[in-house]
């Protein structure tokens, strides 16, 4: 089989679906791995490093394109580049199934298998492929070094000559991948952190990094069999905002990281609670991409208010980490194809049984097969 | 006033004996309690002489001969003979103390008092048995004999019938005289020796060893009651109960029990009968667990998310060092998922400082599992959960796991029942070289800590 | 009394035994069985005794048997021992 | 026959105290031990009743009239009374062991061997000097006498020469067998007693007590000696034993030696006389370190270079740990130039996860400090440097350090004799108040940690 | 004989006691140190026969008395280490 | 006294003289404190923060130059502002006095008491006052912040279904007190830290930090009596250029502090060593202000060659933490202020006589007097 890595079309992407390690993997199942020139650059990859991979460098995007059996990509394709795929290419990567409907219909129109990476099972057997994991753990890493860089003071207490500096308050809204891996790193750096989210049992994933976990009583907030948030009840937000309004005026550094499956990420920062806050603080809003956790989070920029508090909205946080970024996704990849490898015909095989392909298989033999996207 | 000075020396022999066991439990002063030890023996022996009326010919000549044969065997010995010839002295001490109680017996015949005789045929009885069976140990160690448990069918019966004769005739002895009684107990006592060692695999030989060590010490006691001797009675006491309580700790350093290690191989014979049972899980104190912990050369911590609830981190890497300092080698092996985040342990490692050089991955990890004596699993559960590699029907069956149950102990560190993130039942706990600790990790590994340091 | 005093002894000295001996590192299991056994070679002086005042050939023969072989356990034993104890290096705990 | 079952029945309950004293060591098990120890005098006692020829009037009546004054004492007495009341209790127990040294003397009077006559002599003397000694220490203890040592010149000498007579006397009449002479013995003990203890203050007693506790001990072997009893000898020798090991540990406990709480009082008569002395550094082995520790409430841990050198961070905080489960409340000082970087111990604590509402600022920590028990210094040196406050010809005269030497104990753990960053000496270290404790620090914190957990 | 046997007992209850206390917490100090007075009333045993045996009135008066300090001793004794350690509420070892 | 704290004038200057605890303080000892409107703006402080603090708000800045006794600042005065003082006149703040001839000469010219931070001596006693050392340790930890920020990659090891990703190494050239604090930070993140010195005394102290020391043996090497560095001979260069470049090109990030008190710093990365590192190597050079280590850097830029590797030459490192390092220098001038204020008088008490004054008053009474300026 044909595999084929193009560029990434989106100018704010610094990752690759493959990088050389993934990419020898894959020579060394028995396929022929195809990237486009220039497709490591910017995680510190280049050409040669693919050669060395065993992959071969193309500059011909489009034919390649026509040619592959499989297609790997970080973000979802363009409409245009769906219609260069052949029958029954398999497209994996990103799709956003949830508002891209157009998009799915012209995968299945074209014929095509599109894994959306995004639906990838939250099973422990799963977990080797699931990107949303990979990616958000980075993010949640980088939240922290984006606010202690935007940060007008240090995050470590030191007792020093020169008087006592005491050390970053740090809270955490949403304790996912990404929260607790923000956890881990302000806590490294030496801040005291508090986190909270709904779901109980990540206020004690919380506490075993050494959070305080901040518990707020909501009554039933069960998340949904796939391990994901269910979306609250009014009166439970507001009860949730006014505890939260507290700690976050109190605090240095906020770090939201609320998304919920398949919807608007919900607001738990509103603009009042922004102005609640001290002159310097830094708000990072990992879900800013997605429609933002904090009111007055412009996607993709930081501004201050009027107050001095520093909003961060940046779109691509784990993109800060390119390199490392890129290893981790084009390594989910690798361990999907070679799951669903057959070794003796050197090919991926489709199976829409496999629990794993029935969750993230969006479109196959010309229609949209899976339950949530058929309507 | 001789009869006084020769006791005073007893006890300051006695007080010798006991300073020398003490010093010999602790590495520091070990060979100084030898030597003490030695003193000791020293000063009973040549006070014993001054007792009155003894002759001296049979004296002499059995000292000397006595003498030259243990020195030159004990100069000559290899390092690696050393174990069998412990067995051979100590079967050496039992006969003689059988033969004590004998001629203790020639010389009253006929008139002996119900006590007297009771002590005798205690003396004989454990003598015979700790002479035989330490000559079998013996040559089951030097292999002169196959390691591997003799075994016929009805051994067990056969067995409890010779004890049960030879008990009966000892009672009938005691209660009428009878010479042949006796005679026959000797010979019961000598076959019973043979007997109840056969059957113990060659590999629990140090065991056996120090059990009929323990005997013959009771065997020279029994001779102090017949000869109205007070040093013969401390010193084999002391003997007796401190060489009881060794046994009972090196058997825990096998993490067996000490009827396992001598009726273990009886089961062998009769077992592979019934089908494949769940099994059950096996609880361990951590006492026990510390046993086996300072006898491991190769140890490896598998953490998982009950460490990070436990806060263990710190005390896991100090239990780590105590173990390295204690001669293992440590090493920790991070499954992926581990945790509930990407790289979840190596936060809470590098937070306690964990090198980066013991965190191992777990492929490298399997490799070398069957080499490990033990892998402790510290609040995991879902990565080291066999049946990812051996049951289809489970959930998450092909995903790669730790294989601590390669490993020849495992102890699960774990708070209840309580099942992982994935909810499934983990046959890991119910196999046959798994142990539970339960309670919290971090009070347990502390707890573990404690012990190594006292 | 005089059997009272020798079983009270016993006891004591039992509890003592166990007292003694707590935590022992397992490098010294053997070197302590081997000590411990050359001191259950008292019964030597059991056997001088035997040796010396038995009436009797049988009897001086069997307590110059017991003899012979306690002096083995006795001087074998805490020869062996010294030997074993000399090969540790102390690992500078 | 009944004298056997009466004897064994003595070694039973001799078994008894052994396992009751025993369980008294621990604290899960220290009740049931007081129990088992009761029942064992309880047989012994009542065994005792079934000895031939006993005419039972007058011991009816003293066990009526003993139990009724014991119950109703120890059931009136207030929970802040208790310490005097067994410092009664073991003065009467002393003077009943008198007593029957006495008593046997009234009827064995004139032929006396010169054994019995030498155990009659020591039970009378010890039990002498138990029961003042122990009156004296129930008086300051209940504040019915002053605490403060009561003192005379040429106390010593006179002691001394008391002692001597007593002595001598003993000894005329264990030779002449002459009745004055025992009379004279039992007034010397007595006085002895009365003249041992005053000197000493009212603080101590508890010590004292002990120590008086394992005399009594001593004196009921003595009695047992005199009337051949074996219990009597045996659980005597027990309680004098294991109450000298007692007395010991308590002593550790407050930094003290014996000699120095039993002879302290007497220095305190002479002293104040010299000039002010450079002093000397005192070293105290880990051990000993333990115990003073262990009956510590107030420590404060006073970090250093030394041990970012050690990386002794983790053993620290296990330490403080372990302190805190055992009761004690714990803090850590941090001087600010402590280390060699801003934040320097900052950083390690925080690696060590010290809790941040531990952490205490210089100001706050002197604040506290003359209510600490220890102050441990762990590797610093110029930061606790009392010249900095006391001596203006210091160059760092001037510079606020952490007063450790106001605490009522300091334990300096350092390598050696190695200056600090400055090269100054440290006349911290040669204070009265202050321990050195030799070794690298983390080693040292964690030899601690082990005392704790055994 | 009888007296060696005694000596010898006494020797190894010395010892006996010694390794029996270890390290003992310091809130057990005087519990341990009461309870331990309470089996020094063993002398008691003493006092029995003291009383039971002594002829004369002087001695039985001796003995009398001997036996009622030593019943205090004992009864009181054991009352209040029961107490004492009644007192503490197991802190959650 | 009438102590006075005007605006810094350099742009990108943003730390203050005084915080308002450091005013309260001040206020507390009987002095009149003023402060530029203003002033605290870029640390997180506004005007009202020092009036309640007891200080006066001022905004006629000439005036207020004109009648204070002590002038605060943090970057030395223009020549022009120096003109404004009144004589005797104490004047603190850096003063570059090694480069900043005529300033001196002026300093001296107009009476005034010129009292240089650079030169406070680095005693037990004079560390609370000791601003060189409590802004280097915050410029330290900015380093770190700024290399995590910059990097393509994270700093600590993780084991993840995607791979392990191994932890960043971290090179810290000089191990000062920023040194030190950039090991503490490093490694607090969980990379890899491996430091070099020329002093054999720092590199026990990297070690107590938990870096591993590179030890190269260069000789004879020991500091000048005032702790700083001296400099090393051609040879001694050369050798330890050679240790140092083996180990940056293995390295992901590298952290140059080394000084040498009075000199232009010593290049300890030449080109060719800048050119053997990897791709997106990123290195931090904390002497780039006076000159740099690191042969290419950019005194306030960033540059990226043409390998791939960024050259991080910011100004002013702990001017990113302004809040924080406005707070401990002010507490530095205020310390240093208590420790010679006569309470009765109310007043500075000059004495050149006095061991630390004797080393940082450089000019007093309209001649330069310290021993090393004098000429
Ligand atoms: N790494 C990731 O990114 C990630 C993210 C989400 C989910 N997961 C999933 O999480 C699981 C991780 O497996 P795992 O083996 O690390 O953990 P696990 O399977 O969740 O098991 C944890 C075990 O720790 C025990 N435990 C809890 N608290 C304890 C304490 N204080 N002391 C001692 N034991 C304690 C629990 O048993 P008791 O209750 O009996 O004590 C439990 O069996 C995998 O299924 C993985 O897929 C991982
Ligand atoms: N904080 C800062 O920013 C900074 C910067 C530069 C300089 N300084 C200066 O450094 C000093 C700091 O004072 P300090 O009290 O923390 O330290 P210190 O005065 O330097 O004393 C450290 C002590 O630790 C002992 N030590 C070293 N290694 C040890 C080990 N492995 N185990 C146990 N002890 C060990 C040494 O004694 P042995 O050799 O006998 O063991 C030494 O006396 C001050 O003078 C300060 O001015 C501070
Ligand atoms: N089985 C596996 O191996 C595996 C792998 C990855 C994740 N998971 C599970 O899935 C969970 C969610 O993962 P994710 O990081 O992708 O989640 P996410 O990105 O969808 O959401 C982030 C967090 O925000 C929380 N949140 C939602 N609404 C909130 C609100 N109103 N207030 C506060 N918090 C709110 C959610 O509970 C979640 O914890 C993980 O925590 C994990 O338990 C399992
Ligand atoms: N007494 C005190 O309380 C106190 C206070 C602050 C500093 N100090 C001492 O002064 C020392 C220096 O302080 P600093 O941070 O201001 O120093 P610095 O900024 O002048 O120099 C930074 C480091 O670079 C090193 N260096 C110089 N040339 C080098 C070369 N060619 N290669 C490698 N390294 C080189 C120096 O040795 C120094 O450690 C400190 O480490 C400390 O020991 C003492």
């Amino acid at each position: 089989m044909k595999i084929f890595a193009p560029k990434e079309t989106a100018e704010i992407e610094t990752r690759a679906a493959l990088d050389p390690a993934a990419a020898k993997k894959l020579v060394d199942l028995g396929a022929v791995v195809e990237v486009e020139s220039g497709l490591g650059l910017k995680s510190d990859h280049d050409d040669k490093d693919y050669e060395a991979a065993g992959a071969r460098v193309v500059s011909r995007r489009d034919d390649a394109l026509r040619e592959a059996d499989i297609v790997l990509r970080v973000r979802k394709p363009e409409i245009s580049d769906v219609f260069k795929l052949k029958e029954g290419c398999i497209h994996i990567s990103f799709l956003e199934p949830f508002s891209e409907g157009v998009l799915l219909r012209s995968l299945a129109t074209q014929g095509v298998t599109a894994i959306a990476l995004e639906t990838v099972p939250r099973t422990t057997l799963a977990q080797k492929m699931d990107a949303i994991s990979s990616q958000a753990n980075l993010a949640g890493y980088v939240a922290v070094t984006v606010a202690a860089n935007r940060l007008n003071s240090i995050f470590p207490m030191m007792m020093t000559p020169a008087g006592t500096i005491s050390p970053a308050k740090v809270f955490v809204l949403g304790i996912g991948v990404a929260g607790l891996q923000a956890i881990a790193t302000a806590k490294r750096l030496g801040a005291r952190v508090t986190a909270f989210d709904v779901r109980p049992e990540a206020l004690e994933q919380a506490e075993s990094l050494g959070a305080k976990a901040l518990r707020i009583d909501l009554g039933d907030t069960a998340g949904t069999d796939e391990g994901y948030a269910r979306e609250l009840t009014r009166d439970q937000l507001e009860k949730q905002r006014l505890e939260q309004a507290k700690v976050c005026a109190q605090s240095d550094v906020v770090i939201t990281t609320a998304k919920v499956f398949g919807r608007r990420p919900p607001i738990l920062i509103t603009k009042d609670v922004v102005k609640s806050m001290k002159r310097g603080t830094v708000v990072v809003d990992l879900a800013a991409e997605v429609g933002g956790n904090v009111e007055g989070v412009v996607p993709g920029e930081e501004v201050i208010t009027d107050e001095g508090v520093r909003l961060v909205g940046l779109a691509n946080y784990e993109g800060m980490v390119s390199k490392h970024a890129t290893q981790v996704y084009a390594s989910n990849l690798a361990n999907m194809i070679e799951h669903f490898w057959n070794l003796e015909d050197k090919r991926f095989v489709v199976d829409l049984e496999d629990e794993i392909q029935c969750g993230c298989v969006i479109t196959h033999g010309g229609a949209i097969v899976h339950e949530r996207f058929k309507n | 006033m001789q009869e006084m000075l020769i006791n005073l020396a007893y006890i300051v022999a006695s007080i010798l004996f006991i300073f020398g066991i003490k010093m010999l439990g602790s590495a520091d002063t070990a060979r100084k309690g030898n030597l003490v030890s030695a003193i000791g023996m020293l000063i009973a022996v040549v006070v014993t002489l001054f007792e009155k009326g003894l002759s001296y010919e049979w004296i002499v000549a059995g000292l000397i001969v006595g003498t030259a044969i243990g020195a030159i065997a004990a100069k000559r010995v290899q390092m690696t003979g050393m174990p069998e010839l412990v067995a051979l002295f100590n079967g050496f001490g039992g006969l003689a103390s059988l033969l004590v109680g004998w001629a203790e017996y020639t010389k009253d015949e006929g008139h002996l008092t119900p006590f007297t005789a009771t002590v005798v045929v205690l003396a004989i009885l454990i003598g015979g048995i700790t002479f035989t069976g330490s000559m079998i140990a013996y040559l089951k160690l030097s292999g002169k004999m196959g390691g591997t448990p003799t075994l016929f069918p009805g051994q067990k019966v056969f067995n409890a019938l010779v004890v049960l004769a030879m008990l009966g005739l000892g009672g009938y002895f005691i209660a009428t005289g009878t010479e042949w009684a006796l005679y026959a107990v000797i010979g019961l006592s000598l076959a019973l020796g043979i007997l109840g060692v056969i059957p113990i695999g060659g590999g629990d030989m140090p065991v056996v060893i120090s059990l009929l060590n323990s005997f013959s010490g009771l065997a020279a006691s029994a001779a102090g009651f017949v000869i109205f001797n007070t040093v013969l009675v401390v010193a084999g006491c002391l003997v007796g109960a401190s060489g009881l309580i060794l046994t009972v700790i090196m058997c825990k350093a096998m993490n067996r029990t000490l009827a396992n290690v001598l009726f273990g191989g009886f089961g062998a014979a009769s077992g592979k009968g019934g089908a494949e049972v769940e099994g059950e899980m096996k609880a361990m104190s951590v006492t026990d667990a510390y046993y086996v912990l300072e006898a491991a050369n190769r140890v490896i911590f598998v953490p998982g998310y009950g460490m990070a609830v436990a806060q263990a981190q710190h005390a896991v890497k100090e239990l780590g060092e105590v173990l390295e300092k204690n001669g293992a080698e440590v090493s920790y092996a991070i499954h992926p998922v581990a945790g509930r985040m990407p790289g979840h342990m190596n936060v809470l490692l590098a937070e306690a400082d964990v090198p980066y050089e013991q965190l191992t991955e777990m492929d490298d990890a399997n490799a070398i599992m069957p080499a490990v004596d033990v892998a402790i699993v510290i609040g995991a559960n879902d990565v080291v959960n066999p049946a990812a590699a051996e049951d289809p029907s489970s959930p998450i069956y092909g995903m790669p796991i730790i294989n601590v149950h390669e490993a020849r102990t495992v102890f699960a560190l774990k708070r209840g029942q309580g099942a992982g993130f994935s909810g499934l039942v983990n046959t890991l706990f119910f196999r046959e070289n798994t142990r539970m600790i339960y309670g919290d990790a971090k009070a347990t590994v502390n707890a573990l800590v404690g012990q190594f340091k006292d | 009394m005089e059997l009272i005093s020798l079983l009270f002894t016993f006891v004591l000295a039992a509890f003592l035994g166990f007292e003694l001996i707590q935590k022992v590192p397992s490098q010294l299991h053997t070197p302590l069985m081997s000590g411990s056994n050359a001191i259950s070679g008292i019964t030597m002086v059991g056997a001088i005794i035997a040796a010396g005042v038995a009436d009797g050939l049988f009897g001086s023969i069997l307590g110059f048997l017991a003899l012979v072989l306690a002096t083995i356990n006795v001087v074998g034993g805490y020869m062996v021992t010294d030997r074993m104890l000399g090969m540790f290096k102390k690992k500078g705990h």
